[in-house]
């Protein structure tokens, strides 16, 4: 059963990698919904271990604003227009960089140092490396949907994080504060926002 | 008013000509980008990729595309010199893909040399026409386009719908490529057109999976940028410049009474083009669907019996103009400015900077027919 | 010792070549046979360092013969045999000092190469600089060596510092990551002839793995230097092959492509140095004597072959060329891509096996780098390969000939049947891994790789030389030979104006590798900074020079030039006296 | 030992006779899928046997490497489908003369082969076709060898029949480092094979990769160099299969491999669905994204290394 559980975490991870990866913004926001919607059926297993009821609310709480309300709202401020991407030059050596760097670090430092203080919770490497994920999205992205999809997935660490190491009730009311944050953020930033439209070389090839 | 391009020993514009040489298009000049360590590869005029005889040079030094020439290998000499009802026949045959346009073009300016006016009956027909080969060709476009891209299924569909196409338009007018359709004081047509809702359905099915791909338009995306705001045709339009012909052409009137709008993208890129063409096969599907159609003959009243006009259509890939000097029954003189010129020139100039593999989007993005190019009038 | 009257041989052969060159290639090409057998005997006793001599033996074989018919130039033929004169002093060496000796000898044809046949002072100086300051690390290595036992003779030494200076050292002679220059600058910028070109980057490769596996052996064992080596020897590999991918110079390609082998050799160096168990590391010495004799005979045979090449840039050169040389230089390559069943595919299996044994035994974090080290290592193998077909295209297949040499190309064409060959007979470097089994290969044919008593692979290079042409036979009995017609060659329908450029070739790259590459597409072509660390160790060798103007101008105002020349020839003969006596 | 050499000859010609049939089955559905009649499973057959009684065209100035090259290329894969698992689960006959590495090697061996002989018919496309297999070679050849050794770190011996044996523990099975290890050989097998997204072979000559290595070929040798091709396809996704995908169901015993090309055949069929589902809803890369494409593949496969080595739980 374990394994399963780590691969459903290894997903989280894929997604993280497909959306440093991708360019156009509509794949990219429901790529969000559905890690966001992983993450709350990996709160469903921890109830199946546990037999605690909060994580259930939990992961209805996530599935229903994180992988579907936040989605529809940041589609919907997207628009419907055709191939609308974000103009990134080597989108795929970013992706190598997440990959090769962000997470062996984050699987290095893990192993020297985290273990250390959690000793049991090996899990966590994953919450650890979603995180730095995130931080790397915004921080190679120029453009504002991309940016934001980031802090949602930091949020993502955050609870994933939480599901094993947070009390649960407390978790849950962060978890909604922290929604109704990123709603917030994207209401007033993305709508005011311009989108930017810069020709770049490198897309040739 | 815009320029179009060179009509024989005219400068044609949107509104008038001007005798002399058009002034030079600044945007598709080019530097020279020969290299010392680039060489010139030559691809076709035989080429499993090109649908017709074309050479193309090269200049390169390795996938990377410094500079491009376009050798047309079909010169024609087309005698269209002679009595009317003969020419008609041979420019109806310069470029089967245009055929409706070539033909509706050369008419057109000889009623305005002649001082015919053909009954509305007989304008709406020949917009029908037009737009059935409108449709037909953009699917053929996306077509060529989509196979470059190994995109197997939809190619096929496509292939399918264009076949579909192709029997309406030889059941409604008793030839695929309209030839002897139109005539000075006729057009032939035999029933009503139907199954068009049905293509209208599929194309659309086929057209949002096409664009859903985000492979494939990755390919498109940013290949081949060309913004002329003096350019014709999809090329202009998909880099958001509303020229067209059905706006300030012939039929513009008609057009306007139909309710046409003009389509246009923003990006000025293959993909643009890709966008325009594909929602353009749209928008003619629904003028054609508010049309009602039947065969006509008309008496053709002379007003004088000399004199020289100018036919410009907007054929699938842009402008399309004839200018004829006709006397009695006899043409004079003849000069035709074809869409494929200048885009062969747009091709050629939005390649440099792009790779070999972006050859082919780029190339049938343009919709260039070969055949019209190649031609001497005698 | 008989060895010893040999190496006085080689000296009057230095001296015989002033006058009668070709009498002394021959002559050489004799000498170098005692010493294949010298190395012989020497390996016989489980001596790895015998290897060395072998390979030796017959890199300077080969080059002697090939000179024969090759020798243009009248200073020549005197360098060449005192360049094998110092590597045959330091094979034979039992001081520290007489290596060191043999070592300088041996480079002096680089100094002349670069120094006196082109007027460019700066690559001159250039070398010089890292020349003088790599032989200063080997000499304070040796020295702290020395103070520790107390005796100038090679001994078992206490710590690792002497064999950290003495690595560093001669990384720099290998031209190793980021010192690429010291090896591509006396080849490419010195515009070296090919018999010369051979023995230069064999012999710098060989003698300088030489001296580093004989330190490495009397060393005690330290996993991080280890680590550390296989690191620098990945970096080199992936950027020595890449710049020779993508280089244009005929031989700057093939000096590109040492660099890379050195990466690897060092990389196995570093492996063996690391220790993790006793069995992984006598496999690791093994794999170490194969790289390098792969690496040199293979090496020689390609630089031999560039004698056959008109011009210096593969795009607008010619070649002397018909099917000996198109043979030849096919298994060549094929073995310098490391491609089973030649040598170089032998020891290329052999070194990604022991990194990847290494990882398992290791089974910590630590094993990231062994992992690492071999996937770049398998790039740069990538790399290469399209780097030896790049060669091998451009020179032999693409182009069209103008004439053959059947004399030279038959020696090219012997060196990679060798190679060839010798994949099979490499088995026998590793003399504890033999095994067989009973599922069609029998004992004393199968080469298996282990890191404890049960094997991890296993490999039988002679059966897949055997194999593959049997079952070619097969199929050309069951299918036929092909009925031919010959037609002009496709092109569209229209003749062929411009051929395919090597430059073109290699242009995906530059373009797809642009930010490692640091591309920059211009109007007219396309520049790399494929000379960045030309650049970086200009600016460093320009200060050195500076500063030894200052002190030169102050005692003396001739040529510097000349100065060099006097500097040489007075090294020289302080040598020979220290040999001597 | 009889008994070994037949299972053998039974892996060696369950492989090379059958290898041209998937291919047949999978442009058959194809066709079907894009709404066509679609030629017949056995088309690739009745192609080899046209080109087999054809002349060649030889281009002018191209000679014995041309002509004969393509027969070692054949032969190389021949002798690569005895060492590693493609039928028979069990070391066969002649199965200890390479390991997994080796046979990566051979593989390269192949690839350097052809390359050397289609240059050897000096045609420009063939040039520009070589210039770019040879672009992502080091990629390809990173990502072959260390995914080979994926399969070696996690047992701690470098054979390909351990692993599968390994792998049928279900807890095996889903680890880490076997499950991307597996991702990322499929996506090297989309690679070698010429599968789209990476590429497809059409008609266009500017946009070809692996084809050009055939461009100038025809007659005996063009049927030898397909056969080939398949045997390749055919090798690659058979390891695919048993090593990584479905360890599961296959017999020993000389009856047993018998049944098991049956197996394979049953194995493949599953294969085969999921690449029609991507050649039939994917489109081609640009070039220089193949790279990308590749680099992913790599990073997987040595992201799966260090969890069989540094073993997180």
């Amino acid at each position: 059963m374990s394994e399963i559980l780590d691969l459903m975490y290894i997903l989280v991870i894929v997604l993280a990698f497909y959306v440093q990866g991708q360019a156009y913004y509509r794949p990219l926001v429901k790529a969000f919904g559905v890690q966001s919607t992983i993450i709350a059926v990996i709160s469903f297993y921890f109830f199946l271990t546990t037999g605690i009821i909060d994580y259930i609310i939990l992961g209805i709480i996530l599935i229903a604003i994180r992988g579907v309300v936040t989605p529809l709202v940041l589609l919907k401020v997207l628009g419907g227009k055709y191939g609308e991407r974000e103009k990134i030059s080597g989108v795929a050596s970013l992706l190598i960089v997440d990959m090769a760097f962000f997470f062996v670090a984050v699987l290095v430092i893990f192993i020297v140092a985290i273990t250390k203080i959690f000793p049991n919770d090996l899990d966590l490497l994953f919450s650890f490396s979603l995180f730095f994920q995130g931080l790397f999205l915004i921080a190679s992205r120029r453009s504002t949907p991309s940016q934001i999809l980031g802090y949602l997935e930091e949020e993502n660490a955050i609870v994933l994080l939480g599901i094993s190491l947070i009390p649960i009730p407390l978790l849950i009311e962060v978890s909604i504060f922290l929604d109704v944050l990123g709603l917030v953020v994207i209401s007033s930033v993305i709508i005011l926002e311009k989108k930017e439209h810069l020709p770049i070389d490198e897309l040739k090839g | 008013m815009r320029m179009i391009g060179q009509l024989g020993e005219f400068c044609l514009y949107s509104d008038r000509i001007e005798k002399g040489i058009c002034p030079e298009r600044e945007t598709l000049k080019k530097e020279n980008y020969r290299s010392i360590q680039g060489f010139t590869f030559a691809y076709g005029p035989s080429a499993g990729g090109l649908l017709e005889s074309v050479g193309i040079d090269l200049d390169t030094f390795g996938e990377y595309i410094s500079d491009v020439k376009v050798i047309p290998y079909k010169i024609r000499k087309v005698r269209v010199k002679s009595i009317i009802d003969n020419s008609i026949l041979y420019v109806e045959r310069i470029n089967g893909s245009f055929s409706a346009s070539h033909t509706i073009s050369f008419i057109t300016a000889i009623e305005e040399g002649l001082g015919i006016e053909p009954p509305y009956e007989v304008k709406i027909g020949r917009i029908v026409e037009m737009e059935l080969e409108r449709i037909r060709n953009h699917l053929i476009v996306m077509q060529r386009v989509v196979e470059a891209a190994g995109f197997s299924v939809p190619s096929f569909q496509l292939l399918y719908l264009i076949e579909k196409v192709n029997r309406v338009i030889a059941k409604s007018f008793g030839h695929r490529y309209f030839y002897g359709v139109n005539g000075l004081g006729s057009l032939r047509f035999y029933e009503e057109i139907k199954s068009l809702e049905e293509i209208k359905k599929e194309y659309k099915e086929i057209y949002r999976g096409i664009i859903d791909n985000r492979i494939f338009i990755d390919r498109l995306q940013s290949n081949g940028v060309i913004v002329d705001k003096e350019g014709i045709g999809p090329v202009a339009r998909s880099a958001s410049f509303k020229n067209d012909a059905r706006n300030d052409g012939n039929y513009a009137e008609i057009y306007k009474e139909l309710g046409f709008s003009t389509v246009t993208y923003d990006e000025g890129d293959a993909f643009g083009r890709f966008i325009v063409r594909g929602e353009e096969v749209e928008e003619s599907l629904r003028i054609l669907s508010s049309i009602n159609l039947h065969s006509v003959e008309y008496e053709s009243k002379k007003r004088n019996n000399e004199g020289e006009g100018i036919g410009r259509v907007e054929s699938p890939s842009g402008d399309l103009a004839y200018y004829v000097k006709v006397n009695e029954n006899i043409i004079k003189e003849v000069y035709l400015f074809a869409p494929s010129s200048y885009n062969i020139l747009a091709f050629s100039s939005s390649m440099v900077k792009n790779i070999f593999t972006d050859f082919p989007f780029n190339w049938e993005s343009f919709g260039i027919w070969l055949s019209e190019v190649g031609v001497i009038f005698e | 010792m008989i060895i010893e009257y040999l190496i006085i041989f080689t000296l009057v052969l230095a001296l015989i070549s002033v006058k009668w060159k070709r009498i002394a290639y021959a002559l050489l090409s004799l000498d170098s046979l005692f010493f294949i057998w010298f190395g012989i005997n020497q390996f016989s006793l489980l001596n790895y360092l015998g290897v060395f001599s072998i390979v030796g033996g017959f890199v300077w074989f080969f080059s002697s013969l090939f000179s024969i018919f090759y020798d243009h130039e009248k200073w020549l033929a005197p360098s060449f045999i005192t360049s094998i004169l110092g590597m045959q002093i330091a094979l034979i060496s039992s001081t520290y000092l007489q290596f060191l000796a043999g070592y300088e000898i041996m480079t002096i044809p680089a100094y002349f190469a670069i120094g006196v046949n082109r007027l460019m002072k700066s690559p001159a100086f250039t070398f010089m600089a890292f020349g003088e300051f790599s032989t200063v690390l080997v000499l304070v290595g040796f020295l702290d060596a020395y103070l520790q036992t107390g005796s100038l003779y090679f001994q078992h030494v206490f710590t690792y510092l002497p064999l950290v200076l003495v690595s560093f050292g001669f990384m720099i002679k290998m031209g190793i990551f980021p010192f690429l220059v010291t090896e591509w600058l006396p080849i490419a910028h010195g515009s070296a002839p090919s018999n010369l070109s051979a023995i230069l980057s064999a012999s710098m490769t060989l003698i300088a793995v030489y001296g580093l596996t004989r330190m490495a052996i009397l060393s005690p064992s330290d996993i991080f230097l280890g680590l550390l080596l296989m690191a620098i020897g990945a970096f080199s590999t992936l950027f020595g092959s890449l710049y020779s991918y993508v280089n244009e110079h005929v031989k700057g390609l093939l000096a590109f492509s040492t660099v890379e082998n050195d990466g690897a050799i060092l990389a196995s160096i570093g492996l063996y140095i690391s220790y993790p168990n006793h069995v992984l590391s006598l496999f690791a010495l093994a794999t170490v004597t194969l790289f390098v004799s792969a690496h040199s005979l293979a090496k020689t045979g390609l630089f031999l072959s560039t004698g056959l090449i008109q011009g210096e840039s593969i795009s607008s050169s010619n070649t002397l060329k018909d099917t000996f040389s198109v043979v030849g230089v096919v298994l060549l390559t094929s073995s310098m891509s490391g491609l089973l069943p030649t040598l170089g595919g032998v020891a290329t299996w052999a070194l990604l096996e022991s990194l990847f044994m290494d990882a398992f035994v290791l089974h910590s974090v630590l094993s990231i780098i062994p992992i690492l080290v071999g996937t770049i290592i398998a790039m740069g193998e990538g790399f290469a390969t399209a780097a030896m077909i790049k060669y091998v295209s451009f020179t032999q297949i693409f182009k069209t000939s103008y004439g053959k040499d059947i004399r030279k190309s038959a020696i090219v064409l012997t060196v990679g049947v060798l190679v060839l060959i010798a994949g099979s007979l490499s088995i026998f470097l590793f003399p504890s891994f033999i095994s067989g089994t009973n599922l069609g290969v029998p004992p004393g044919f199968l080469l298996s790789s282990r890191f404890s008593s049960s094997a991890f692979g296993g490999i039988a290079p002679f059966f897949i030389l055997f194999l593959i042409p049997f079952f070619s036979l097969l199929l050309i009995l069951v299918f036929g030979k092909p009925k031919t017609r010959t037609a002009e060659v496709w092109n569209n329908g229209r003749e062929i104006k411009d051929k395919y450029t090597s430059f073109a070739y290699s242009n995906n790259i530059r373009l797809m590798l642009r930010k490692l590459l640091r591309t920059k597409v211009l109007i007219n072509g396309v520049e790399i900074a494929e000379d960045i660390f030309w650049i970086a160790m200009l600016k460093i060798s320009r200060s050195y020079i500076k500063f030894s103007k200052l002190i030169a101008t102050a005692y003396m105002n001739s040529d510097l030039r000349i100065y060099m020349v006097y500097m040489i020839i007075a090294f020289i003969v302080v040598v020979l006296l220290v040999v001597v006596i | 030992m009889i008994s070994q050499i037949v299972e053998a000859i039974v892996q060696v010609l369950g492989s090379f006779l059958l290898a041209p049939l998937y291919v047949g089955i999978l442009d058959k559905l194809k066709g079907m899928v894009s709404s066509r009649k679609a030629q017949s499973v056995f088309q690739p057959y009745y192609d080899i046997f046209k080109l087999l009684r054809k002349e060649t065209i030889l281009p002018n100035s191209s000679g014995l490497i041309f002509l004969y090259t393509p027969y070692f290329v054949l032969a190389t894969y021949i002798l690569i489908s005895f060492v590693i698992p493609v039928v028979y689960p069990e070391p066969v006959f002649f199965t200890p003369v390479v390991d997994f590495l080796g046979g990566a090697l051979l593989f390269s061996l192949a690839a350097f082969l052809k390359t050397i002989e289609a240059m050897e018919s000096k045609s420009n496309l063939v040039a520009l076709g070589v210039s770019r297999v040879m672009s992502f070679n080091f990629l390809g050849e990173a990502t072959l060898i260390t995914v080979f050794f994926a399969v070696a770190l996690s047992t701690g011996t470098n054979n390909p029949y351990v692993e599968s044996h390994f792998v049928l523990n279900p807890s095996n099975y889903l680890a880490l480092d076997h499950v991307l290890a597996s991702v990322s050989f499929f996506m090297l097998w989309l690679f070698e094979t010429g599968k789209l997204p990476v590429e497809s072979s059409g008609l266009n000559e500017l946009g070809m990769i692996d084809d050009s290595l055939t461009y100038e070929y025809s007659g005996k040798p063009l049927a030898i160099l397909k056969w080939g091709s398949y045997l390749k396809a055919y090798l690659l996704g058979s390891v695919l299969l048993n090593v990584f995908f479905l360890p599961w169901g296959l017999f020993t015993g000389v009856l047993g491999s018998i049944i098991d090309v049956g197996v394979m055949f049953l194995k493949w069929l599953l294969l085969i669905s999921i690449v029609l589902i991507l050649e039939t809803s994917l489109a081609k890369f640009r070039l220089f994204k193949v790279q990308d494409f590749l680099a992913v593949a790599l990073v997987l496969s040595v992201i799966s290394l260090f969890f069989s080595v540094v073993g997180y739980v």
